[in-house]
């Protein structure tokens, strides 16, 4: 991975693009753990003196692998409407107590699906 | 306008002997079941082998809604059709009602061969139990949302695309409502254009299975004890099915909060930058 | 004895255009398919989804064993079948036949209307690419079972019962067997009876459109990438399907083991305690 | 539920029955969590000063969750063949390093399912 460094002051996360998002990541960001592609996120724990939000993860995923034309996903750390985030088999909105949901902190191990809705049938 | 009795026939009984042994079903459920009334809106890699799983245990009164005529890249998902309807350019309620009819003439079948839209989906869907969302377009999903939320009907909605799918009950039991996740429309330009899409077929007959299943527990009851979910499925995820805890229904949604501005069905098309009908082959998808 | 061409024909290129456009299929795996040959043992409720979409999706050759005839009580849930068959007292691989020939002519089916037995079955299944476990009796279970790993082939088992369902890819790239897993066979009184049983409809839709599914996988090479594990599925529990991870061939297993016991195909009623004719009904479950 | 006691020195399991088993447990031993049927099982951390094992668990479920003819499901701490079981969504085999799988020691949170291999179609 790109982003590696001092193993304790990291934490590791594991991303998932699903509904077809996967479709504008680079390749070499994803890798095959147990029969699914994934991503697997170090970023430091901080980010300037606080811990390590999903809007500084959503940034970092549009920096760095993103295949071009980002905004099929996000513009900086908004994400376009239709994409659902998943924290830990959880619908982020559920965190929500008034709480911004892009103020989430990360935890180590967290697991992370962005999943695109389908209007298909 | 339909039956409601209590009791079960002998032919009712001789073809749902198997359910009725069921605690989950029993007589109790297979009547509740008999009485009731769906709204299948898309005849298609859904909408197939929902209706004939819902007609094959019982449901009394189906509603078939699609306005198109069954193609032969139809045929690899849309299993309630045949090759003869296609080479005849059949109706698709029509090629869909046979199928039913086939399996099961005891279930009542009403067919609306017609676009769905503002002017007509109240008329259409007032009056069913349960409203299933097998369609195949972002505006069509926002107006039954919509429709289903003035009317107060549950929506079992099912989508599938490429080699994903998804399923979630809306307007059900203070759970959310489709706008209440999809606040504002996916745009236009990251929705994947019909040359591009293609689906798996099976993908959709796993989602519309389960949308089956989703309407027997809304109509027996069973589906109030369970708190609001999404199922995700991928054929590239592992294990391939993910249920995901869902938000409640949100106060400031603009069809079902506290205070709606969405009182009246809207201009789906000019909402979503895109209608049901802008892109026909959409309709394969 | 089947074409092993490399192009699709123009009416393969309309057909399955929506499966061409995917990644996951491609030309190369619809010509997999299509050169592929499928053998579903049981044409009834698991069998029904399951030869539907495998004819739908472009399996070139389905072989089809069954040796019961279409009853009443089997239309809630084997769709494949209809009214007409069930009055008059159709064999259910022709019934089924009919079904897959009205949905897609271009596949190739083969009916064996005969019970799968150790005498027969080694004969019948030979050749075959992949085996559809679709059987609804413990004896036919081990003998399918047995029956691939002396043939070399990969079996998608699933079963169905009340409101449950299971699926597993036995026999394949390092996975266990059904031996592995299940060494004895459950008790005879373990085993419900006909008439206490029952099951809903959908499930076996569910639990078939899966084993399809798997089929697709194992044909295309998908499923390399996976470790073993088994699927389950329950109407009861809350998410409804849970993925296990399975432990791998087992060395000392009695037939795929390092020094199998079981070299032959054995009997199997007397194994299991109840053979499938035993109980007339178990066939409808 | 009937077992409770000093919690540090108590752990809990949850078991779910699967496959039909659910028939055999006595219905007070089942609660409803997060839509579907369990049961919450508090014991001892330690069994004869040794860490309480599985083998453990099917014996105390044999003798207090079971409706009646519990060799429908267990013979003392034997599991009738036909059942697999399922540890944090594991079948029990794969922790086996040639230990006896009866011996594998319960942890605090385990999810357990028991299921019936079903044969119908
Ligand atoms: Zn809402
Ligand atoms: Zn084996």
């Amino acid at each position: 991975m790109a982003d590696t460094g001092a193993g304790d002051e990291q934490l590791k996360v594991t991303v998932e693009f699903g509904g077809g998002l996967d479709m504008f990541v680079k390749k070499e960001r994803l890798q095959m753990v147990d029969g699914a592609k994934k991503a697997i996120v170090r970023m430091a724990r901080q980010t300037g003196g606080k811990g390590t939000t999903i809007r500084r993860l959503i940034e970092h995923i549009g920096e760095d692998y993103l295949k071009a034309s980002t905004d099929l996903f996000c513009t900086g750390s908004t994400l376009r409407p239709g994409i659902l985030v998943i924290i830990n088999d959880a619908d982020w909105e559920i965190t929500d107590d008034g709480m911004d949901k892009y103020d989430y902190k990360l935890q180590d191990e967290d697991e992370i699906v962005f999943v695109s809705t389908l209007h298909g049938g | 306008r339909r039956s409601q009795q209590d009791g079960l026939s002998r032919d009712e009984i001789q073809r749902y002997s198997r359910q009725l042994l069921l605690a989950e079903v029993g007589t109790g459920g297979q009547v509740r079941l008999r009485n009731s009334a769906v709204a299948v809106v898309g005849t298609g890699g859904l909408g197939s082998p929902c209706a004939l799983y819902l007609a094959a245990m019982g449901v009394g009164t189906l509603g078939l809604v699609d306005h198109d005529t069954v193609d032969h890249s139809n045929l690899h998902r849309q299993i309630a059709h045949t090759t003869a309807a296609c080479e005849g350019a059949a109706r698709k309620v029509v090629s869909a009602h046979a199928a039913l009819a086939r399996l099961n003439p005891q279930c009542r079948v009403r067919t609306h061969d017609v676009l769905l839209e503002s002017a007509n989906a109240l008329e259409i869907l007032r009056g069913y139990d349960v409203v299933v969302d097998a369609s195949d377009n972002a505006a069509t999903r926002y107006l039954v949302n919509d429709a289903c939320v003035m009317l107060g009907i549950p929506l079992v909605s099912g989508s599938a695309v490429r080699v994903d799918g998804q399923l979630t009950v809306y307007n059900y039991n203070g759970g959310p409502c489709y706008r209440c996740l999809f606040p504002a429309p996916p745009p236009a330009a990251t929705v994947a254009t019909c040359s591009e899409t293609g689906v798996l077929g099976v993908v959709p007959g796993i989602i519309g299975c389960l949308q089956a299943l989703e309407v027997v527990k809304v109509v027996t009851g069973r589906k109030e004890d369970e708190p609001p979910s999404m199922l995700l499925f991928s054929y590239k995820a592992h294990p391939h099915f993910r249920s995901i805890k869902l938000r409640g229904r949100v106060p400031t949604c603009a069809v079902c909060g506290d205070a709606p501005t969405v009182t009246g069905l809207v201009d789906y098309a000019a909402f979503c930058g895109a209608g049901p009908s802008d892109c026909p082959q959409t309709l394969d998808v």
